[in-house]
């Protein structure tokens, strides 16, 4: 039933560069955890975790998912933030017949054109995120934006996303900039924002680039001069790093928070526990522990780690845990769940560290992702 | 309101300040290069990495010394020119004799061990370094908001750059420095302690790296990675102005920043790779650099 | 003269590039005040002896005294700060530097060196030529850069490696009558000559070398008398 | 009468930034003779080279080499078309032996150059010829020797054997004694002549005896102008070469 | 590398090394030697310019990157066969090698280096704002297809022998450009110029043929990476890359025929073995890097040279 007499999962993320705070090691813990948490063993055959890093590139991820799946027995990968790893290793997966499970990456072409009957997108996707914020914001009166965007395809899709939503709530995009990524200084795209006189500056990019561009907002007195920042996609790691005096008040979509309820606060304390850091875990950190897991509920009721059959069952099954409430995986691959539209508290609002986040609205799964009719998967029978 | 293809005219006073801001770390990073490649012959990699470090010892010495941005400033160069000086003492002396190669292939290797460490102990999404409240707020230039911190930047970049220009080709120690790269046994047979010189010059040229990366930690994120983004960048400043030619590292450093902040407004997708269309430019029309002497 | 103190002092000097052993064990004393010549064929050893007072080779051993300073443990700048200045064969003029630069490279080590101005009424030529770059000087003109800069060091030896190479016959007698006006000054001068002919007309003394070795010493009196040795040695 | 000369320079002038290093210069070299061209330090000599040859542009002038004006052909053009030069500074190709040093040369007129699909064992036909001209100059028992560990006055010899392998109409040698012992330059002196018949040679050189032993006609530069010309006789009764140039005791101070 | 020993005493050497690469797939996993045989190539390939000409280029990857980007887009978009899409990929690389060498070979030493590289990153910028490379994600899923239309190549071991017989073909060919006619002049060059054209070579035409001969065989490498992978990124045309290939060269012994492939083999050896253990997978890199740089500056090949000379084989 399981070949090679075990069940081995890679998790393949970033583990050296611009995303391997908010994914990178603490993803690794967080499958190991899963494994644990499932007991350790499937069907009485053990479960194996074994790691890499993809630094981001196609190339390495595509190399290294190769390499598992052929000479490792690995059954299943995990994680792969960034999009372009993540499609780099859907390529093989699929050629091989075997599970990829996405949690860090964001772009809805995973769901899309490069779905796949064995490929997973768990945690949140720019669609989410475009809907979540940019309603919000529009909603509260943002009608008009200018995008500072990552010149990359995430960036673009993100932009394109929210540009989507923020015209059908009757808003306005002013225009919008490329700037290259990384990229270390914001002032003259910054300045550009202002002189559009948009109300709202939209960061369609993330992590360092989004750091950089909130503080330099901040310090070029564009937020005191009226005009607001929505951070498109904001990770817990990067208010930490801005600080709340710089972040307070921003508003944000996220898949997961670390202080909801009892379960999040548990589980978020013992996977801080683990890493010994002091760190609280990112959506990503939570969602590869809710593929995981999942993903052996459904290969000990599949009885096999065939791929397709693993999948299927995956299907089938509900999902709920600390991470998804009545999470359902629907033919494209889309794990759909509850989504949260956060603002980030003032410092004098917050009890002690990593409390960050007010939880302003909960966003119903079938709400916030991209209806199923939208989808151009191959897969969804229309 | 007047235009300029299309830009107000004011709003593009405000790009060049921008532009003139950057080029204040270009100007400070390219001189410690240009020094370092004209007494060494070494094309110094790990400059990146030392400039990230001198930004790392600023955060450490406030966060767990309490030493604040004054302290940091005169400290921080301290400890990198120190680091900088074992490095050369124990690593780089050995290789002068040899093709510049592999001062390359070695102080890369360095880079990417410090960089490899810091990513290890704090991780890359940097640390926040606040701005010194002497120098927080800004002016309001009707043009433009400009912090004073910024403003600083520039005035204290200009200061040491200027500074160590006169001190180089002022003073005889320019002169030293150019002979001694090209024969240094002549020179010590004349009665100069080169070694000494070159490792004197190499602490100096990473103290100023490292002074950059003071400067630069309240404006960025402390990232380890903020160093190996910027060193190509630098490298092509070098080139573009002349190797060897101070001045003309300095110069070019202030020209490109603000090349690179118009190309920010006309063309931002090319930003980063302004530089190099300009080197390509430039090396054509003019082989040795802008600056550079000689066919 | 004849008793007068001895400056430089070679003893049983021994020097190798790599794995060559080129000198072995050179001996031989240079009076101050004196100028002395090595004569020998091509290859024979006489610039790596120079470059082997100086401290520039990569492996010696022996004895070499400077006024009763032994050297040889010493690095090649507290050498020349002892009062030895060194023009080399190959000129080593710098090509990042100009003329000018060149000229006022060494630094000054004592008083007594030649004024600036002096020099360049010694070489004329290069007062002209100041502000051209170094190395694109023609090839005499290089030469004559090279021994005028070590003039106003103060530096009381001069070790001078084929200080006519490439000169014009008139620059030549000029050179000539420079050594000599250095003489008078009290300098003392090692100097290295293919030509033997110039070389009488300036030295007291000359070393032969062959092998790496002192084979025999001719005083500039005894020249002369001992002419068709010396072409034998020379290979004349 | 215009045929007798294989190359002629009209009104040669080269400046460098404001200075004048050679001007307006009329060279005409007689065919198969040797010519040299003396003059004081800085007098332009190498300049006048580096032109002719074309390493340098003039800055005014005109170049004729067997009649045809040469003033905008690329270097390496003169030296195909048999005008070839030596370096003041010596030139070998230090990592390749003695003997490839003038394989290389010889290599050219072999016409193979630009076949980079065949092995170089198709080279081994010019053994012998080569070992031929390094046997001429003496380099012979340093065959398989890299050439940069030769001392100098071997290097300059095998410069020579190099230059030769082209086997050129016109040969132009600076200072091709500098730096060599007696022995040398009195063997050298003798392959010159050797290989000047049937040749044109101009050449740079500070040895007076060598010049007065082989010249034909000698032309005295002097400040970047031609100071005066013809046999050594007549150069040397010149007040103002000797001034110039030569200074009052030549025979003492000459070379050996 | 001029007096390499008679051909006899190479040939059981080079039949030995054939041999292993031969059976090496059924001891380690082929898609990692073919990786490294595919950068093997591309460091053969540089060395012939640093190595041989002395011109230290700073842009290769954008051969090497571009002609992988080509092969993918030709195999997937028009469903050409692989043979032909190498082709397609390697001529790209050469018409590029032609203007980039076109443009540095009048410079030298950093400025040539600093050239190439300028006009590589040109050459990125170009692949990122290309819709064909669709930037980020790369080409992805390349059909390996079947070689002249009867040999499938999907299939692991095909692909491997594929690529070792194009490696070896590759080798013995640059191996004869090094010692030929043509590599004798190159090497005249390399030690002094100027001496060169007195003789009457036109440098720059030898030049720029070694960089085009150069670019290509990049190229080659480039394209046979891109359907190993069935992926072209943009880390192949990035200065990551073309920094890696000198590192790969002087690891593994400049000027040296096997050598680069040894760094080759050696640096994704170092990348392969450490991948799952982050960030310091770049620490271990420096301190090897710095170890070679102090202790064996020869590069591996100089290490092994002894060995090697013993049996009389050193290239
Ligand atoms: N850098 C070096 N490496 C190896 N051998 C060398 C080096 N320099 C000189 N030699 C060898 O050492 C010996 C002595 O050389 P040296 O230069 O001292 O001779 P010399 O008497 O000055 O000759 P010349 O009259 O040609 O200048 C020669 O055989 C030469 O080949
Ligand atoms: N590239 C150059 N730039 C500037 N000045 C130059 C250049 N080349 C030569 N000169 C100058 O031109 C003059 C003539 O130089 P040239 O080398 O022709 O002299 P020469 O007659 O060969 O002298 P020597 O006998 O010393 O070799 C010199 O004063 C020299 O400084
Ligand atoms: C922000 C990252 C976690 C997402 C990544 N940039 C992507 O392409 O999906
Ligand atoms: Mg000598
Ligand atoms: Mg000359």
């Amino acid at each position: 039933q399981y070949s090679d007499g075990k069940v081995k999962i890679g998790v393949l993320t970033d583990l050296s560069g611009t995303y391997s705070d908010l994914a990178g090691k603490g993803t690794i813990v967080a499958a190991q955890m899963a494994i644990d948490d499932f007991g350790g063993k499937i069907n009485g055959q053990p479960i194996e975790l074994i790691s890499a890093d993809h630094q981001n590139k196609a190339d390495i991820a595509s190399g290294i998912a190769r390499k598992w799946y052929d000479t490792e027995q690995v059954d299943v990968i995990a994680e792969l933030v960034t999009t372009a790893a993540a499609i780099a290793v859907r390529e093989v997966s699929k050629e091989k017949g075997k599970i990829d499970l996405v949690s860090g990456a964001a772009s809805t072409p995973l769901t899309n054109d490069k779905c796949s009957p064995t490929g997973f997108h768990w945690t949140y996707d720019t669609y989410a995120l475009a809907n979540g914020t940019g309603n919000a914001v529009v909603k509260n009166g943002g009608k008009t934006w200018f995008f500072l965007t990552a010149d990359y395809a995430f960036g673009h899709n993100l932009q394109a996303q929210t540009e989507k939503v923020v015209k059908a709530n009757g808003g306005e995009v002013k225009g919008a900039v490329k700037h290259p990524f990384p990229n270390s200084d914001f002032s003259s795209f910054l300045l550009q924002a202002q002189a559009s006189g948009a109300q709202i500056i939209g960061l369609a990019n993330a992590g360092a680039d989004t750091i950089n561009a909130i503080k330099q907002a901040k310090e070029f007195g564009i937020t005191q001069a009226g005009q607001q920042l929505a951070g498109l996609l904001v990770f817990i790691t990067d208010i930490h790093s801005l600080g709340l005096e710089t972040a307070q008040g921003m508003m944000l979509t996220t898949g997961f928070y670390w202080d909801m309820d009892d379960q999040t606060r548990a589980w978020s304390k013992r996977w801080s526990e683990k890493m010994g850091n002091g760190k609280m875990p990112s959506m990503v950190h939570a969602g590869t522990y809710s593929q995981v897991l999942h993903y052996l509920r459904a290969a000990a009721a599949a009885k096999t780690d065939e791929g397709i059959k693993v999948a299927d069952e995956m299907r089938k099954l509900p999902i709920n845990d600390f991470f998804a409430k009545n999470g359902k995986i629907r033919a494209d691959g889309r794990m759909v769940h509850d989504m949260y539209l956060a603002q980030v508290k003032k410092p004098s609002e917050s009890k002690g560290p990593w409390d960050y986040y007010k939880i302003v609205r909960t966003i119903p799964g079938d709400e916030a992702y991209q209806p199923l009719s939208e989808s151009t998967c191959s897969l969804v029978k229309k | 309101m007047m235009t300029i293809l299309g830009i107000p005219t004011q709003a593009l006073f405000g790009q060049l300040l921008l532009g003139l801001i950057n080029g204040a770390f270009y100007a400070m990073l390219s001189l410690g290069l240009a020094l370092i490649f004209g007494l060494l012959n070494i094309i110094n990699f790990s400059h990146g990495a030392l400039y990230m470090m001198g930004a790392f010892v600023a955060w450490l010495a406030l966060n767990f010394l309490g030493l604040g941005y004054w302290g940091a400033l005169i400290a921080a160069p301290l400890v990198v020119a120190v680091i900088g000086i074992i490095i050369e003492r124990t690593m780089l002396c050995r290789l002068y004799k040899l093709d510049h190669l592999y001062g390359l292939l070695l102080t890369f290797g360095l880079a990417l061990i410090i960089e490899g460490l810091f990513r290890e102990g704090y991780g890359v999404s940097g640390q926040p370094y606040a701005v010194p409240p002497a120098l927080a707020g800004g002016w309001n230039l009707g043009f433009m908001f400009l912090p004073i911190y910024r403003g600083w930047v520039v005035v204290a970049s200009l200061v040491l750059c200027l500074g160590t220009w006169y001190a180089i080709e002022k003073t005889k120690l320019g002169a030293y420095l150019r002979a001694g790269t090209e024969n240094p046994t002549l020179v010590q047979a004349f009665g100069i302690n080169v070694p000494l010189m070159i490792t004197l010059t190499y602490g100096f040229g990473v103290a100023l790296a490292a002074i950059a990366g003071v400067l630069a930690a309240p404006i960025y994120q402390v990232s380890p990675k903020m160093g190996s983004d910027l060193i190509i960048v630098v490298f092509a400043v070098v080139v573009i102005g002349g190797m060897g030619s101070i001045m003309g590292s300095i110069l070019t450093g202030y020209m490109l920043g603000i090349v690179e902040g118009l190309t920010k407004v006309f063309y931002p997708e090319a930003a980063s790779t302004v530089i190099f269309m300009v080197m390509v430019v430039v090396l054509l029309i003019k082989p040795a650099g802008l600056f550079g002497k000689g066919a | 003269m004849a008793e007068s103190e001895i400056l430089l002092s070679v003893r049983d000097l021994h020097a190798h590039y790599g794995e060559s052993h080129v000198l072995h064990g050179m001996s031989f004393d240079v009076p101050k005040g004196e100028v002395v010549t090595l004569l020998g064929r091509n290859g024979v050893g006489k610039t790596t002896t120079m470059r082997s007072i100086m401290g520039i080779v990569g492996k010696r051993a022996g004895s070499v005294k400077y006024q009763g300073t032994e050297t040889i443990t010493l690095s090649s700048n507290r050498i020349a700060r002892l009062g030895l200045a060194y023009c080399p064969e190959e000129r080593g003029i710098f090509s990042s530097l100009t003329v000018k630069e060149n000229m006022v490279l060494p630094p000054i080590i004592k008083p007594g060196g030649l004024p600036l101005d002096e020099v360049y009424a010694l070489f004329p030529r290069l007062l002209e030529r100041g502000s051209s770059q170094g190395t694109k000087l023609s090839g005499g003109e290089q030469q004559m850069l090279a021994i005028a800069r070590i003039l106003r060091t103060g530096a009381d030896m001069l070790l001078l490696d084929e200080p006519t190479e490439g000169l014009a016959p008139v620059i030549v007698q000029h050179i000539g009558d420079i050594i000599r006006t250095l003489r008078e000054r009290g300098f003392t001068i090692l100097l290295v000559e293919q030509n033997f002919h110039f070389a009488a007309t300036v030295a007291d003394r000359h070393y032969v070398v062959e092998h790496g070795q002192v084979i025999d010493m001719i005083p500039n009196e005894a020249l002369a008398a001992n002419m068709e040795k010396l072409k034998t040695y020379l290979g004349v | 009468m215009g045929d007798d000369f294989i190359v002629e320079t009209r009104s040669l002038t080269k400046e460098f930034r404001g200075f004048v290093a050679v001007s307006d210069v009329n060279l005409k070299i007689r065919r198969h003779t040797i010519h040299a061209l003396i003059g004081p330090n800085g007098a332009g000599k190498t300049t006048c080279f580096n032109l002719v040859t074309k390493f340098l542009t003039p800055t005014r002038g005109q170049i004729l080499f067997n009649g045809t004006d040469i003033t905008h052909t690329q270097p390496a053009a003169i030296a195909r078309q048999g005008m070839v030069r030596s370096f003041q500074i010596s030139a070998v190709f230090g990592h390749l032996t003695v003997l490839e040093n003038v394989r290389v040369a010889l290599q050219r007129r072999q016409g193979k150059s630009f076949q980079f699909w065949r092995s170089d064992r198709c080279l081994d036909e010019l053994n012998a010829r080569a070992e031929e001209l390094i046997e001429d100059v003496g380099v012979a028992q340093y065959r398989d020797t890299p050439a940069g560990e030769l001392s100098y006055g071997r290097k300059r010899a095998l410069e020579i054997a190099t230059t030769l392998a082209l086997d050129p109409e016109m040969l132009l040698l600076d200072e091709p004694m500098a730096g060599m012992g007696t022995e040398d330059v009195k063997r050298t002196a003798e392959l010159i002549r050797r290989v000047s018949a049937n040749r044109t040679i101009l050449m740079v050189e500070h040895n007076l005896s060598v010049v007065a032993d082989l010249s034909d006609t000698i032309t005295v530069l002097k400040l970047g102008r031609v100071l005066a010309e013809g046999s050594y006789a007549e150069i040397t009764d010149n007040p103002e070469v000797v001034e110039a140039y030569m200074g009052s005791g030549h025979g003492a101070a000459g070379h050996g | 590398m001029s007096n390499a020993p008679p051909p006899s005493r190479q040939t059981p050497f080079i039949l030995a090394l054939l041999g292993l690469g031969l059976v090496l797939p059924f001891i380690f996993y082929p898609v990692f030697l073919m990786k490294g045989l595919c950068f093997g190539l591309f460091a053969a390939a540089f060395n012939l310019l640093l190595g041989y000409v002395g011109l230290l280029s700073f842009g290769h990857a954008m051969f090497f990157g571009w002609s992988a980007y080509v092969t993918a887009f030709t195999a997937k978009e028009w469903g050409l066969t692989p043979e032909i899409a190498i082709l397609l990929g390697v001529a790209t690389a050469a018409v590029l090698g032609g203007v980039v060498g076109w443009l540095a070979i009048r410079r030298q030493g950093i400025y040539f280096a600093m050239i190439t590289l300028a006009l590589a990153q040109l050459g990125f910028f170009v692949a990122v704002q290309a819709p064909m490379t669709h930037g980020e994600d790369g080409i992805q899923g390349v059909p390996r297809g079947h070689l002249f239309g009867l040999i499938d190549l999907s299939n692991t071991m095909a692909m491997y022998y594929f690529v070792l017989a194009v490696f070896v073909l590759s080798l013995l060919f640059l191996y004869r450009v090094v010692n030929s006619p043509f590599g004798q002049v190159l090497k005249a060059i390399r030690d002094n110029e100027p001496r060169a054209i007195s003789l009457g070579y036109e440098v720059s035409r030898y030049k720029l043929i070694a960089f085009v001969l150069s670019a290509a065989f990049a190229g080659l490498a480039g394209s046979l990476k891109s359907l190993v992978f069935q992926l072209a990124s943009l880390a192949d045309v990035s200065w990551h890359m073309s920094g890696e290939v000198v590192l790969m060269t002087l690891l593994g012994g400049v000027g040296t025929v096997l050598g680069p492939t040894v760094g080759a083999f050696l640096v994704v050896a170092i990348q392969d073995f450490f991948a799952g253990i982050g960030s310091w997978v770049i620490i271990i890199q420096g301190v090897i890097f710095v170890i070679c740089v102090l202790l064996f500056r020869s590069g591996m090949i100089g290490v092994l040279a002894p060995w090697l000379k013993r049996r009389g084989i050193t290239g």
